[in-house]
């Protein structure tokens, strides 16, 4: 098995995207949307380009399926840690303490 | 692929190989694996403090925003570009390790570094105004407790200087650690710097450079998050 | 049929890992997994003694409901230091950083783990952290409890907090070093032939455990390093006072600190998975069901940790997801305990020390895990929970199982370890000593808890007497229990008989190669082409009842 | 009731027989499943015990048909205790309507209670049998637990912010109170009683100690030194701040379309971190109070907050109190005995 060489040229367009991705959300930062769009949009920018760093500037699309499913398994894990904390913090209001 | 081991034993030993790899290939996928095993733990390292961001960034809305607005968007924002671009070079040191080239690996090898210096030295300019403002939280600087001037901090209504203060809390041990990882990594790279400068990486050895630019990337990818968590979440409500 | 005896094993040569080099910069220096497991052994030891010793205090102190033997500031530390020490110093590292680091090369066919500088590296960073944690028991102690809960242990307390906070910060990068080093040793290290499914179920656990090593440990990192930090500087994310939330911190303490149980018991299941199979002379009854349990119970090990809130003003729907999460990861729990019992039907079944150890096991964990539901059981756990019935609980987790597991271990490689024999005799009689001490020190422990005895109690209410009196008589049996090994095993050292390289007779990857093994481990790279616990030909295989074409081999 | 050894507490709640009948079940349970392991392992060591040296077994492989049974069965048994637990859970934590409020402020290391008409106790708890009692808690400090064994109830009592406890004492007796959350140096030593009494002993302890004003008449105090009135009104009427009368248990509509119910966290929320959750129509004007009140004051304002008239719901626990107490709640003056609503220095022993 040899690993796969990324050119020069991909390289460079994804650096390209990750500055204008940098300068979109610096723009659209100061635009005021409705609702949560303004966190959302933000977040969507930065996973986009984190999403473009890990899969070619770290050659993950390149890679064997092991480090895929490494990957996948950090994302998993940070949304269980997420998503059950929130679990809790989220639902302290349905049953009110009160009345 | 990972099932696949030489049986025999290598037949041009590296003068990289250590002895109880069977050969470079298998070194080289240790090495890699290995990487991508301590990322993930970094991942979570970082996640508890994003849990605790998020949570608090959710509790205490309208002071996050007002202290986030005060941090300089400019430095910000020139720091994410000069990480963006230590990345796209590491990248290339990457390939041109890969291809063999020496010279222009030592070259981006080097822009690198310089490029994370400048990153901690704009960052330093930060932490500084944040000094001069006593906004670094608590007594962590004994001389000069946290103490803002409210007024100059343009609070939003319902936001309250406590709350300023969990953001900062939160805002220095998030940057703080990244600068961490970002120190960490400009010692590593003087390391490869010097060791490609000594000839030590060809393509068939390049593994230190390869798995050095994961860590790179990865403390990037960190920043990339922080960036618009920290600085910009909280900037339409200046004009709305 | 293939006797045993007749697999091929190198004559004996003189040299081996621990008179390949002498001196004491060579132990130091080592990057030899053997020589690190040694090292590790010795620390470990010492750290054991050590919580004893905090243990038997404690024990001391309850025998009267007064608290008159030591003052309650006193006392506080010194269960706080029993928890620490024990958890963090003794149980976390004490199967994998010494048996799995010895094992774990040999048993795939590898000359050393992946990253044997990383190795020895961890080694130094435990030890690090064990002399931060010490100091900060010498300075004055700490009495935060283990679990250092918010606002306490940050703003309230008058100990040394943050030094064994530092202590045990820095010990979690060695217990992040050796999983990592696992992990990668094996995916990539494994002999030819060597399949994932015709590995032993030591990897298989300790693979799981690994993985919640380099998952749940950076977590409590971060957690301990911004208590510390707060505690420092009077701000914070944990403190009420400043809009902090205390519940955060408990909800990301036992992030990590539920599946660490995990990471104490999964290596002591695997040695069992060993000495079940390996002392009847059979292979595992559904290897593969045992070893996905181990990967399901790290997986949903870190789904649980909300059950240590059902009282902490967690919210009650949350509490219902988490005590559902809490009974299903009981389900492989049970599914091992079932296997192992099966395994031993139709076997040949010895009853060496290794082996009493193992049916210990299997029955206090039985026990332990079964009150674990209890503690599950959202209504049961509102009267339970902070009572001495966790205290018994977790005992029998940790006592019965992880430590029986442990021991159980060092009894049966203790040959291929140092090339001598434990006096069997003696090996009998403490385990059995070690039992019944166990038993009379936790059982009284459990009905004292559903009284009502709330734990962390310096004083206590008289009617609990009874049953500290036997609880306080059982630890005394059970710490004479300990040190029979403890005398015997350096005895041995110099005076047990010399070893064979198989004593056992087993089939397994690490008697193929002499006691103690070669620095290399063997001398040239095995080729697999057996399956685990391969007493017999394949062809020998029984196929029990009538089982239709469903039943499949492994 | 108490034997030679006994296996339970005594059982003096209306969630004492449904706790325990759960952990029988639990109990037997573990008991078959610890015989029937046991059982089968000795067996096993005995039967299959190695006779010949060299013997060795024919190898078995496996059977999906018994991995499935041991897999399922399990399951289902502990399905039938998680809903079991879950739903006398819901039942312990879901606060019933219509209970005798009392309000425990916890500390280092000992409990202070309040009941809502005036009367002050430490360590001790007075409350009339076959009634329902909800305890509203605070803490002071560090993270404490009201634990009644015999009640087989437990909450955490957690700095910044109430939980509650309900219970329903069904037996004349004294109990212990424990502090079951390690809470320092004196843990052990923050323990106290649980008297239940029948109503009419009750009523005359209740009688014998009107030492103090009602919370709610200090509450309506503070709610005039602190300002409160100037905007909220002086009968909580509102003005430039959202309408109180009536307020508790309603629901309310926030800014930005959330409608949450108005209950005591809430309302603290609201006194501490008033920007956190504004009313529809209101500006966030008010300044917070962190840090000005005591948890004590809070308790006050909140116990006033709820007495004032207007509500769909008739503030349930002072309407159905003790009527020896009423006259007391009208008398606003503070009690010399007890130093009012604890200076946060106060009574530390």
């Amino acid at each position: 098995m040899s690993e796969h060489i990324v050119s020069v040229r991909v390289y460079f367009a994804i650096f390209l995207a990750l500055l204008v991705g940098t300068a979109l959300t610096v723009v659209a930062a100061f635009v005021d949307f409705p609702w949560r769009f303004n966190t959302i949009v933000a977040l969507t920018i930065a996973s986009i380009k984190a999403t473009l760093v890990v899969l070619y500037f770290m050659h993950v699309r390149y890679s064997p399926r092991l480090v895929w499913v490494i990957v996948a398994s950090a994302l998993f894990w940070m949304g269980i840690l997420f998503a059950f904390t929130f679990s809790d913090y989220l639902t302290r209001g349905w049953l009110s303490i009160g009345y | 692929m990972i099932e696949s081991h030489a049986t025999t034993q290598d037949v041009h030993g590296h003068p990289a190989l250590q002895h109880h790899f069977e050969n470079m290939e298998q070194q080289r996928e240790a090495g890699t694996i290995g990487m991508w095993v301590f990322l993930v733990t970094e991942l979570m390292f970082f996640g508890g403090m994003f849990l605790a961001y998020a949570l608090y960034r959710s509790q205490f809305p309208a002071a996050f925003a007002s202290a986030s607005n005060h941090l300089d968007i400019t430095l910000g924002a020139v720091n994410t570009a000069v990480l963006i671009v230590s990345s796209f070079t590491m990248a290339l040191a990457v390939y041109f390790t890969q291809v063999g080239k020496l010279r222009p690996q030592i070259i981006c090898l080097i822009l690198t570094l310089v490029l994370g210096v400048t990153f901690l030295g704009i960052k330093a300019v930060e932490y500084h105004e944040k000094y001069t403002d006593r906004l670094i939280p608590g007594h962590l600087i004994p001389s000069a407790p946290f103490g803002p001037d409210a007024h100059a901090l343009h609070l939003l209504p319902g936001a309250t200087l406590p709350q300023v203060e969990m953001f900062y809390w939160i805002y220095f041990a998030m940057t703080g650690m990244h600068a961490l990882h970002m120190i960490i990594g400009a010692g590593l790279l003087t390391f490869l710097i010097i060791y490609s400068i000594k000839g030590r990486f060809d393509p068939e050895y390049h593994g230190p450079v390869e798995i050095i630019g994961l860590y790179w990337h990865f403390v990037d990818i960190v920043w990339i998050f922080l960036f618009p968590l920290l600085y910009l979440l909280g900037r339409h409500f200046e004009h709305g | 049929m293939q006797p045993i005896e007749s697999f091929e094993v190198p004559a004996p040569s003189k040299v081996n890992y621990i008179n390949a080099q002498y001196g004491l910069k060579s132990w130091l220096l080592t990057k030899d997994h053997k020589r690190i497991a040694l090292l590790y052994l010795g620390s470990i030891t010492f750290f054991f003694f050590i919580g004893g010793i905090y243990a038997l205090m404690i024990r001391l102190e309850l025998l009267t409901p007064q608290g008159d033997l030591l003052q309650s500031t006193t006392y506080n530390k010194v269960f706080t230091q029993h928890g620490i020490i024990m958890i963090f110093f003794f149980l976390i590292p004490s199967i994998p950083a010494t048996l799995g680091n010895f094992l774990i090369p040999m048993m795939i066919g590898a000359k050393d783990l992946a990253f044997p500088r990383i190795n020895l590296l961890s080694w130094y960073i435990y030890m690090l952290g064990g002399i931060v944690t010490i100091y900060a028991l010498l300075a004055g102690g700490v009495d935060t409890g283990w679990t250092f809960y918010t606002p306490f242990s940050t703003t309230f307390s008058n100990s040394y907090v943050v030094a064994a906070g530092l202590g045990i910060f820095i010990n979690g990068f060695s217990s992040i070093l050796t999983g990592l080093n696992f992990i990668v040793t094996i995916h990539t290290m494994r002999a030819p032939g060597m399949t994932w499914f015709r590995m032993p179920l030591f990897l298989w656990s300790h693979y799981a455990t690994s993985l919640i090593m380099i998952l749940g440990t950076p977590v409590i990192a971060i957690t301990i390093l911004l208590l510390a930090f707060e505690r420092l500087s009077g701000v914070g994310i944990f403190n009420p006072a400043l809009g902090g939330d205390p519940v955060l911190f408990q909800h990301l303490f036992w992030f990590y600190s539920h599946p660490a149980v995990y990471i104490m018991i999964l290596p002591a299941m695997g040695v069992i998975s060993e000495l079940v199979a390996n002392f009847s002379r059979k292979n595992i009854f559904g290897y593969s069901f045992v070893a996905f349990s181990s990967l399901a119970i790290a997986v949903f090990g870190f789904l649980v940790w909300g059950h240590h809130l059902f009282v902490a003003s967690q919210s009650v729907y949350a509490g219902m997801i988490f005590s559902f999460l809490s009974f299903a990861v009981a389900i492989p729990s049970a599914i091992k305990v079932f296997n192992w019992t099966a395994t031993l039907y139709k076997s040949s079944i010895s009853y060496d020390t290794p082996m009493l150890y193992a049916l210990g096991f299997i029955g206090l964990f039985t026990i332990g895990g079964m009150t674990g539901l209890f503690l599950a059981s959202l209504a049961v756990d509102v009267h339970l929970s902070d009572t001495y019935f966790v205290v018994a609980h977790f005992h029998y987790i940790m006592v019965g199982g992880a430590l029986m597991g442990y021991l159980g271990g060092l009894h049966y490689w203790w040959p291929k370890i140092s090339g001598r024999m434990y006096p069997e005799g003696w090996g009998r009689f403490s385990a059995l000593v070690i039992f019944v001490g166990f038993n009379l020190t936790f059982l009284p422990q459990f009905v004292a808890g559903y009284l009502g005895m709330p734990r962390r109690y310096h004083a206590y209410p008289p009617e609990f007497q009874v049953f500290n009196v036997l609880s306080t008589a059982g630890a005394s049996i059970l710490g004479f229990g300990m040190l029979i090994p403890a005398i015997y095993f350096v005895w041995s050292m110099r005076y047990g008989k010399h070893a064979e390289a198989n004593p056992w007779h087993l089939p397994g990857l690490e008697w193929r190669t002499q006691s103690p093994p070669l620095t290399e481990n063997f001398e040239v790279t095995p080729i697999v082409t057996w399956e685990a616990y391969e007493f017999a030909p394949p062809e020998e295989t029984e196929v029990v009842g009538k089982f239709g074409p469903e039943l499949e081999r492994i | 009731m108490q034997g030679w050894l006994p296996l339970v507490p005594e059982s003096a709640s209306t969630f004492s027989w449904q706790v325990d009948a759960l952990y029988f079940y639990l109990s037997g349970v573990t008991l078959f499943f610890v015989l029937l392991i046991s059982a089968v392992l000795i067996f096993f060591t005995i039967r299959y015990r190695r006779r010949t040296p060299y013997e060795i077994p024919r190898p078995i492989a496996g059977s999906h048909k018994l991995e499935t049974l041991w897999t399922v069965i399990p399951f289902v048994i502990a399905m039938t205790m998680f809903g079991w637990g879950a739903r006398i859970y819901f039942e312990q934590y879901k606060p019933p309507q219509n209970a005798i409020e009392v309000y425990v402020v916890g500390k280092q290391w000992m409990w202070k209670l309040q009941h809502a008409t005036g009367q002050r106790e430490i360590n001790e708890l007075h409350v009339p049998v076959g009634r329902k009692i909800k305890l509203i808690m605070t803490s002071e400090d560090v993270v404490h637990d009201f634990f009644v064994p015999a009640f087989r109830t437990k909450a955490d009592v957690v700095p910044g912010r109430y939980t509650t406890l309900w219970f329903e004492a069904t037996k004349p007796g004294k109990y212990h109170l424990f502090c079951a959350e390690y809470c320092g140096m004196n843990h052990s030593g923050m323990i106290g009683s649980v008297y239940v009494m029948e109503p009419r002993e009750f009523d005359n302890w209740l009688a014998g100690n009107t030492g103090s004003s009602t919370p709610a008449a200090a509450g309506q105090q503070l709610y005039q030194t602190l300002g409160c009135a100037s905007c909220h009104g002086a009968n909580g009427e509102g003005g430039r701040g959202p309408t109180l009368a009536g307020l508790f248990g309603r629901p309310t509509q926030l800014e930005g379309g959330q409608t949450i119910t108005a209950d005591e966290a809430y309302i603290r929320e609201s006194i501490l971190n008033p920007g956190a959750k504004i009313v529809a129509g209101f500006t966030p004007i008010m300044p917070t109070f962190q840090g000005q009140v005591t948890e004590d004051q809070l308790v006050q304002i909140l116990a006033f907050i709820k007495s004032l008239p207007g509500g769909t719901r008739a503030q349930g626990a002072q309407g159905t109190a003790s009527p020896g107490a009423s006259p007391a709640a009208s008398t606003p003056a503070a009690s010399p005995a007890s130093s009012p609503a604890g200076s946060p220095t106060g009574n530390v022993r």
